[in-house]
């Protein structure tokens, strides 16, 4: 990488921390949302879908402002979880938020599909052989959904590469702390003469989103075949 | 009481509404598609909340709405062999084998599953997943996996419809098997005359939601107006003892006193077995017969003939070897005079003395 | 088109609509006007935009057009100017006689100072100059947090996440979240400057409209938005 | 030949190469799970493209890989029934019988939809869409939209199999009308000795791949040694005609100038019949047989004696009425002096005689 | 709407015209796309793959960018079409280009995922009964999937009616013309005072896209039902 400057390496590399951590993170979540979108018939059932839809229907300077607004030393959470110790505002653990906030609906929607395939024939086969609803879930489910949710895992991933909109506005751009691959590429944008080194930078995420959205592909097909038993 | 149930419950087209207490053993439920088979047997595992009733194993109850118990399926330790398997398909045979054993209660009886699995024929399957399986193999390891879940009571929902006929064959010695080795009760749905034949101590005849027959299996399939089993399934159930195999492939049994021969069967001289003598497989004669290829003849006198709809007509005949039934025709009842209390022989083909005929041994309870 | 349209930097979006709608109203004549970063209009502008008119943030971008001989020679003018001003958020507590030289440090504490992007977006190329020539730059850098424009620079001002910002005078005067702590004195950075110039493709009715922006009535609307105007 | 194939394939588990000419009528393929009868008629079906092989249709070359002939499926005309059904599910049924229509070419024969509807006796059904049919109701319509694509064959892959015995009774009279009064070629799929029995023309049993048998049904169910269909399953095949339906419920055929009563069946009085005397319904017996509730009594001469690998033999007798075989026991055999060119009678029980053993009209090609 | 100015309406108006006209051209090509995605087995099917996902993984002003430099006056595909008489160039036509672009991918995979969902045994049984191709796709596969593929459509059209960063890069922000609601947002929030107007505009696009995406929910419910001949 003898063609990237230290700063750029910097923000590659807080680029992918990023990311990684936030599509680790929120996977948890993204499963449970999605299940409980696609199992459960709750009140509000429709209020949780608008609203893990939301990041991806409004401008994501929007989203980074409430974020702001919600998670920012003087926002409401972001007090709370002060006192507690989590800070995000100004951290790279706030761009994590930003990023996997934005790519959350995608990851949601993957794995909820998977589960919306799952014939709940089998979980019930589960209970009767004594397995308890959360056993169930682990042995039976979340085996068959696996595809599904690398699937949604790498596409939230790639999709936090790319964010930009929400991070900056919530975090803004600290080198080294939540300047990312992306920032750096609008501040090329910004001035004349900028595109080369924009264009380096934008090469680089393509070849790793693409990377793992290939990955993803072949790790799903594998864990589908084995899942499927053949 | 091993199995005591009670429902009620409405669905879309019919309402469900029945109850009864069977011994211990096969209890088998059969009636017609849509009947409501499939809800009583979900009702029992928890899979299907009843409006009310009550269901208890071996006095251990399962739910009683009265009482506002409600046990969810994970407590109650069944065994659910499903009609189309469930296996799951991301684990090897014998990860599905074990799964039910992960959850069993620590002091609950267990199967030793060597055992099981060397009943079942299904060891070289082990490492293999369900997807590479034939159906039957399926249906065997369907049947393993409810059992080593350590079950008060195996639900059993038509295991064998999705199979052909030799597929059927080679799975049904291990629900006698189950039966008559293990002894855990089980509730089996099945329309097949030879499955009922051959595994019911007591039958349970659904329809529209209600049990509209309910008895030991030999009185229901005796009684030709018994609609699922259908005529052909109506026969009687002999007890017989195995005294010797013949160097020419024939096995002899005792049936009260007298000989009884059919192609060479597994089990041991001595051993106490059911069999099943179809009534359409009967022919009688009103003097005994001879020149005849068939070896099996049994004497006995007419107790009833029952006309049925068509041209044939049902007698029963008391032997010394227990009742027999004939179906022939209303012709040859003319033909030969039949009338209650004649001497009368039941001629019986050996070869028809067909092994899906011959139950495993009697169950001791 | 009709009418006239002019791309222009989008921190001069309150006063240009009141401007165009003055104009509308006194001549007539339509004009509309697309407001987005300078870049962005400049590169759209490169690539053959309709655009008549282009009023830039800085003077960069008006450059790269001109040796692209994409605007009307002798057109550009350099229409207006701006303060840099140091902004004070809702817990800075409002210091008399604040001076950035010896004050800014501490009034930061552990917070940052918003800054739109030092080295891309104008006024944080313009902020960066003036706190390197006060000889704060190498204290203060790692406690800028850089913003993609100056607005969202503010923004977080007016929210409370940070304590001081570096904007621009005619967008601290709105936001009553905010308080003006200190004007730089322009000698420290770069002029601001905001060049305006007819593109190659304008007509007459672009050249009236331009014409008009440099007319008291419209430069008094600067001034009350906060802008200031060259060589003032 | 109706149907000519000719076939090589590797599959990964068999080597698929065979080839076999089929008169018109009913072929039935027949062989074990596995033996690669699915993978025939997907090739024939052009669903498969095999490595090289060549299939005609009453001289229509569906393809041939030495002259590069391919017609892909929806240009074969073919009518596939699924074993699965394959129903549409998002079209109602009247839609699904109609989809083969809207593409059949303007010229082609086409049938009357009214008279496929009521043949199939599925006029209620119209307007449902095929989730909300039972099994049974499925495959019916499954047939009727094969049948309506005006095909010029029909490749039916184990149509019966998931179906219980009641719904099997149900559908398998279609499809004897479909050989008789359709007279379409059939290739037909099936595991069970009683569905050859009924439908086949001619039979081709598989064995890993290989055609290992070929021939006129008849003759390939009198060989005991054809495994698939099982000992069971051997019988003769005997032409009758109906001679009267008697007030008692029976019908009277005459077998060659011999008498045979069976249970009223619904065909007319002159109508000549196919109908299968399974080998062991039938006692022999050395002389004339008396006081015996069986009507049915055919003599004849010993043609052969076969012991099997069992207990049992097959002895075939010459009748007047054709060839009868008798499944009995060898140590029978000795008892009765059973030899070559003895006299001997075949004594078959009225209602042994089961419907599902006559055979619709015999085909008249 | 008497709290909307002209100038907001006209953005509504455009938004809506945009954001649809971008997923009813889009949908198509969407269908084909995710058809070959999920059922052919071609040489380059990943590089498709990864082109499609490409705007949901770029800053959305890189992928404006690109339009503007492929569709813009002077670049070499915009030139073309010019020639016969197709400009895209700051013209409303162009924003709904850029949304349908970045709509696309949200598309595809909706879609892609429920034409996997289609037994393939279905279509063979088509193909046997004489439909040619394109005959069992219309007969059989398109209505199986229309519930994937309306989803597909509206996910599409609620992100659509987000879309910024893209719109305003490629065809800027002239209202009337290429102002959409979003740019709308993003005019009003670079000046001060402008967040009241924003926040009004935000909402109602987060009305429009929740009442698309519940649409979404029902008629996807219904559709399935109904296809599954219940
Ligand atoms: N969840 C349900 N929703 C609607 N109807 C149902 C439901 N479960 C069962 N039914 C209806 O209740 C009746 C009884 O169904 P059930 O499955 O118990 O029948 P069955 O006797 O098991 O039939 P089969 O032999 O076909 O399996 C049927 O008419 C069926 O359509
Ligand atoms: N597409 C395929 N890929 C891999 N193996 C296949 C494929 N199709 C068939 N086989 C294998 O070829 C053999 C023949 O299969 P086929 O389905 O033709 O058997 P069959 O006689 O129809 O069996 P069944 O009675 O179980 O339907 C089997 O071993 C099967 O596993
Ligand atoms: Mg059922
Ligand atoms: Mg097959």
């Amino acid at each position: 990488m003898g063609w990237l400057g230290p700063d750029e390496l910097e923000a590659l590399r807080l680029s992918l921390r990023v990311s990684f951590w936030a599509t680790l993170v929120t996977l948890p979540f993204g499963i449970f949302v999605a299940y409980a979108l696609a199992r459960w018939r709750f009140p509000g059932r429709q209020v949780l879908n608008g609203l893990v839809h939301l990041p991806l229907i409004l401008p994501p300077v929007v989203t980074g402002y409430l974020l702001l607004l919600t998670f920012g030393l003087q926002g409401p959470l972001g007090r709370v979880l002060a006192e507690v110790g989590i800070v995000f505002a100004f951290r790279w653990t706030g761009a994590a938020l930003a990023a996997g906030i934005m790519a959350f609906p995608l990851m949601v929607r993957a794995i909820r599909l998977s589960i919306e395939a799952v014939d709940p024939k089998l979980e019930q086969a589960g209970a009767t052989l004594g397995a308890p609803r959360l056993m169930v879930f682990a042995t039976v489910t979340l085996p068959m959904i696996l595809p599904g949710v690398i699937a949604g895992a790498i596409l939230a991933f790639a999709k936090a590469m790319g964010e930009f909109g929400a991070t900056i506005t919530f975090v803004s751009n600290i080198p080294g702390q939540t300047q990312t691959l992306p920032s750096a590429v609008y501040a090329f944008l910004q001035v004349p003469g900028g595109e080369a080194a924009a264009t380096r930078l934008v090469v680089i995420s393509i070849i790793i989103a693409m990377g793992a959205l290939l990955l993803s592909e072949f790790i799903g097909r594998r864990v589908a075949a084995r899942v499927a038993g053949s | 009481m091993s199995l005591s149930v009670r429902l009620q419950h409405d669905l879309p087209h019919i309402k469900l509404d029945l109850s009864f207490d069977a011994p211990s053993g096969v209890t088998v439920l059969f009636g017609r598609s849509g009947s409501g088979k499939t809800t009583v047997v979900n009702a029992v595992a928890g899979l299907l909340k009843p409006a009310s009733g009550r269901v208890s194993v071996d006095g251990w109850e399962l739910f009683d709405t009265e009482q506002g118990l409600w046990l969810p399926p994970y407590k109650r330790r069944l065994g659910y062999v499903f009609q189309e398997g469930r296996l799951f398909p991301h684990l090897t045979v014998r990860q599905n084998l074990s799964y039910g054993r992960w959850f069993a209660p620590k002091g609950a009886r267990r199967e030793n599953p060597d055992k099981v699995i060397e009943m079942l024929g299904i060891g070289h399957l082990l490492d293999r997943r369900p997807a590479g399986l034939s159906g039957g193999e399926k249906q065997r390891v369907a049947i393993g996996r409810a059992l080593l879940a350590s079950p008060r009571l195996i639900l059993a929902d038509e295991p064998l419809a999705a199979l052909d006929d030799a597929r059927k064959g080679e799975i049904l010695p291990y629900f006698e098997r189950l039966r008559d080795e293990v002894s855990v009760p089980i509730l089996y749905v099945t329309h097949s005359a030879a499955e009922v034949a051959r595994l019911a101590t007591s039958v349970v005849a659904l329809q529209d939601g209600k049990a509209v027959r309910h008895g030991p299996a030999s009185e229901v399939l005796a009684d030709p107006s018994v609609a699922p089993a259908g005529i052909r399934a109506v026969g009687a159930v002999l007890q017989v003892r195995v005294s010797k195999h013949h160097a020419d492939g024939l096995t002899e049994l005792d049936a009260g006193g007298t000989s009884l021969f059919l192609p060479r069967i597994p089990h041991k001289i001595g051993e106490t077995l059911r069999i099943r003598i179809p009534a359409q497989e009967v022919i009688l004669s009103n003097k005994p017969p001879e020149g005849l290829s068939a070896l099996n003849v049994l004497s006995g006198t007419v107790d009833t003939i029952r006309a049925g709809d068509g041209p044939g007509a049902i007698v029963s005949l008391q032997t010394t070897a227990g009742p027999v039934l004939a179906r022939i025709t209303r012709r040859s009842v003319d033909a030969l005079g039949l009338q209650t209390g004649m001497q009368c022989y039941a001629v019986i083909k050996t070869v028809a003395l067909a092994p899906h005929d011959v139950g495993g041994r009697v169950n001791q309870s | 088109a009709d009418g006239v349209l002019v791309f222009a930097a989008a921190s001069l979006k309150n006063a240009l609509d009141e401007i165009a709608i003055q104009y509308e109203d006194a001549t007539g004549q339509e004009v509309t006007v697309s407001y987005a970063a300078s870049s962005v209009l400049a590169r759209q502008i490169q690539q053959g935009a309709p655009a008549d008119l282009f009023i830039s943030a800085n003077a960069e971008w008006m450059d790269v057009l001109q040796e692209g001989s994409l605007i009307a020679p002798g057109s550009r003018v350099d229409l207006l100017g701006n303060r840099l001003v140091l902004i004070g958020g809702p817990t800075v507590p409002g210091l008399n006689g604040f001076a950035v030289e010896t004050d800014l440090l501490a009034a930061l504490e552990d917070g940052y100072l918003a800054m739109a992007l030092v080295d891309a977006v104008p006024a944080g190329i313009y902020g960066k100059a003036a706190l390197t020539n006060l000889g704060l730059w190498d204290d203060v850098q790692g406690k800028v947090a850089q913003t993609d424009n100056v607005r969202a620079a503010l923004a977080l001002v007016a929210a409370g996440a940070v304590p001081l910002g570096v904007v621009y005078r005619s967008d601290a005067t709105v936001e009553d979240r905010a308080r003006v702590m200190a004007t730089f004195p322009d000698d420290l950075h770069p002029p601001i400057i905001y060049p305006a110039a007819l593109t190659a493709i304008a007509g007459s009715k672009a050249k009236v409209f331009l014409d008009h922006l440099q007319s008291p009535t419209a430069q008094a609307v600067f001034e009350r938005q906060g802008f200031s105007l060259p060589g003032q």
